[in-house]
């Protein structure tokens, strides 16, 4: 059933998956993030109970999604690289990491910043903005065990092992902090609770939920070229494809100004 | 002219040496031999000043080197077992801030020009820890020509290189003393004709 | 449109500083990944270059050592 | 005087370059102080109270885990034998090797100090309290702990020792540090406890470069 997919384990033809499927991301990024945020800024109704700083939500709460749905994305992809043995897998999982971690701390970052009006405070110990910052911790630990292997391919398995690690976590670290949280009875009455949302201020929320997707798509296909490109330099296919792309004379290293024939 | 006077080292307790007296005089080569545990390292890091000596003393042109260490440092150049290079940086950077240390100031045309002599065209720029263990030694050997120093003591100089390697650092060892050059050097294969005269020096495994 | 005016839309009624800031930052550090990407993409197409010439050079390096020999 | 700005020139060159050893410490101690809510209360007043303690705490243990990158790999691979065969003076080396570690060990720290302050709920006055004493004491942290990281650089498992060695060397900065920011906390003036820690930094900087230079030496042995 899922026969179609494996030529794209094929570092050549995943390459060339980005480069199609990414002026589409990009495009698809900006439309949706231009007019989700726009509507959400200042055609969305205001709540009654917190104003205007209630316009945070419409970015806040998409890259909270997305931060852990990022991390999820990135342990199936190690999941299929460890079944299937694909090295693209294991690829996209490490290009998926830093904007996956981007968007954690853009959770964090307009959760302070909405906390601060709404409970005098720019951080409270509350769960869910616990959990969001144990999720950075989880990324950053992806991020510097990959960084810690000089052989990547080695350093994808690992990744990929803790990447997995962390996702069956994810719901116990969330749990475990919700209860550790009622235990000490909430430093404040959290409002964002809100079971009921208008719909006039859920489209907004939705498209720029979408526009952020569509934003972590277009930057994973860049980073998967990185690291396509890092990890097969010495392929024919990658050295023709440089050659084309860049200038002859930018290539200023010692290396390639050097004089000739000492 | 390197004069070791009565030297005694011991190590955890075992008296590697007593009573150890050597003299080098400028333009000789000597070969110091010696199982291993003999205490051929200490004895060369005694020289070095980087030991000091149970007891006993190191003179260098009549001088005790603790009393004028920064002139016996001037004209002297040492490799150890460790080759004194950064891993993350590269052969290029390490030599240009070792020639720094040594107050020693070359254009880098000429740094470029050693590193070609070595073997290392092309990898000027690479991070050490990338190249092999043969590599990085000639990157630590290539210090031999960019500082003029007249005592040479090199500890297993020929450890991890090739072929090529061994008849290059021979041949210039074979150079710098007759330039009127001071070396000593340890190394477990016997130096070949390429090195040219020199004078062995046996130190006995004692228990 | 919520708002009377362009000056009460930059004031968010009263939470001018935390609502444009939330934005800003987000904007902000999207774009920091977004061009940091691209401009890695560039180093690396130019290493890979750079690579070549390397390799060039040192088969250059043998050829004349075998050659002087 | 160029001399040593070239060591100094060589170990920000080498820093930067492993840039994953100086981010690492830096994790762990924002880590070590999620751990202190989670732990022992997320209420905003508990945490005031014990806040100054668990940054200067987690400060301190950061610390010995970056503590060993100053002379080790140095050690390792032979470049500190090298220096010693430049001429150069050794205890000037290492205040120089210190200064530039100090730089980008703890900089970053005190970076990274606002966001430990808003977690732990410290106030402002508390915060600014907070940065002097960092300001001053860190540079005690890197001072001391060289001379314990020459002392150990040669064994080869040196880590948990130079822990075991720095903790009780590092008490009475803990202790006046925390006493400066409480007093600041209650509106009290702390000039007194700053004045202690700056004395030890002056006395520290005055004979630690010759204590490294000598520990050096004897783990070169």
């Amino acid at each position: 059933m899922w026969k179609w997919l494996h030529p794209y384990a094929k570092t050549e033809r995943a390459y060339q998956l980005c480069l199609t499927l990414q002026p589409w991301f990009w495009v698809g990024a900006l439309v949706c993030l231009s007019i989700g945020t726009v509507w959400g800024l200042a055609f969305a109704p205001q709540d009654y109970q917190q104003g205007d700083s209630f316009r945070i939500i419409y970015i806040h709460v998409p890259s909270a999604i997305l931060s852990m749905g990022t991390y999820v994305a990135m342990a199936i992809a190690a999941l299929v690289g460890m079944v299937w043995q694909w090295r693209t897998a294991y690829m996209s999982m490490i290009a998926m990491a830093p904007i996956g971690a981007v968007m954690t701390f853009i959770a964090l970052f307009t959760g302070a910043a909405w906390g601060k009006p709404m409970w005098g405070a720019w951080w409270v110990w509350d769960a869910r903005l616990t959990s969001e910052l144990i999720l950075l911790f989880l990324y950053m630990g992806v991020i510097a065990l990959y960084g810690a292997f000089e052989d990547k391919q080695q350093a994808g398995k690992a990744a990929g092992v803790m990447a997995l690690v962390g996702v069956v976590n994810i719901p116990i670290i969330h749990y475990s902090v919700e209860w550790w949280n009622t235990l000490h009875q909430g430093a404040t009455i959290s409002k964002f609770d809100n079971p009921s949302i208008a719909p006039e201020m859920l489209w907004p929320l939705l498209i720029n939920l979408l526009g952020f997707a569509f934003f972590i798509g277009a930057v994973t296909t860049v980073r998967l070229r990185n690291e396509i490109v890092l990890r097969e330099m010495h392929r024919p296919w990658v050295q023709a494809l440089a050659l084309d792309n860049v200038p002859k004379q930018t290539s200023g290293s010692p290396n390639g100004n050097l004089k000739e024939g000492s | 002219m390197l004069e070791a006077c009565g030297l005694t080292c011991s190590k955890r307790d075992r008296t590697l040496f007593e009573g150890l007296s050597l003299v080098v005089n400028t333009g000789e080569l000597l070969y110091l031999r010696g199982p291993n545990g003999a205490g051929k390292t200490s004895l060369l890091r005694i020289l070095t000043g980087l030991s000091e000596p149970d007891s006993g003393a190191v003179l260098y042109n009549g001088v005790n080197i603790s009393e004028d260490k920064t002139g016996y440092y001037r004209d002297l150049f040492y490799l150890g077992h460790k080759s004194g290079t950064n891993g993350s940086l590269s052969a290029l950077d390490n030599l240009s801030f070792w020639l720094a240390q040594h107050s020693i100031s070359m254009q880098e045309n000429t740094l470029y020009d050693v590193l070609a002599k070595v073997g290392l065209v092309g990898l000027e720029d690479v991070p050490v820890r990338y190249l092999s263990a043969g590599q990085q030694r000639r990157v630590a050997l290539s210090r031999l020509w960019l500082k003029p120093a007249k005592v040479w003591i090199l500890d297993e100089p020929f450890t991890a290189l090739d072929v090529k390697g061994v008849h290059l650092l021979e041949t210039s060892m074979k150079e710098h003393v007759s330039r009127g050059g001071l070396i000593i050097t340890t190394s477990h294969q016997h130096l070949s004709e390429t090195a040219g005269e020199h004078r062995v020096f046996d130190l006995e495994y004692r228990f | 449109m919520q708002f009377e005016s362009f000056a009460d839309f930059l004031n968010m009624g009263g939470y001018a500083f935390y609502v444009w800031l939330s934005f800003g930052v987000t904007f902000l550090a999207m774009g920091i990944i977004a061009i940091q990407s691209f401009s890695k993409h560039r180093d690396l197409l130019k290493q890979v270059v750079v690579e070549k010439e390397r390799k060039a050079r040192i088969k250059k390096a043998r050829q004349q050592q075998q050659d002087n020999t | 005087m160029s001399l040593y700005q070239g060591i100094f020139k060589r170990d920000m060159h080498i820093a930067f370059k492993q840039k994953a050893e100086l981010v690492q410490p830096l994790m762990f101690l924002l880590m070590v102080v999620t751990l202190f809510p989670l732990g022992v209360s997320p209420s905003p007043d508990t945490l005031q109270r014990i806040g100054p303690g668990v940054i200067w705490i987690a400060a301190i243990l950061s610390s010995l885990m970056a503590m060993e990158r100053l002379f080790r790999d140095d050690f390792q691979d032979g470049s500190l034998e090298q220096y010693m065969l430049s001429g150069m003076a050794l205890p000037a080396v290492s205040a120089v090797k210190v200064a530039a570690h100090w730089l980008v060990s703890f900089v970053p720290l005190l970076l990274l100090s606002p966001l430990l302050a808003m977690f732990l709920n410290l106030t402002v006055d508390m915060y600014i309290a907070l940065v002097l004493t960092l300001l001053l004491g860190t540079p005690l942290l890197s001072l001391i702990g060289a001379i314990a990281v020459g002392l150990t650089v040669g064994l080869q498992k040196g880590g948990v020792l130079l822990a075991l060695l720095l903790i009780p060397v590092f008490i009475p900065l803990l202790i006046f540090a925390t006493s400066a920011v409480d007093s600041a906390a209650l509106q009290l003036p702390y000039h007194a406890q700053l004045a202690i820690i700056a004395a030890m930094l002056l006395l520290a900087a005055a004979l630690a470069p010759f204590a490294i230079a000598y520990s050096l030496k004897v783990s070169q042995n």
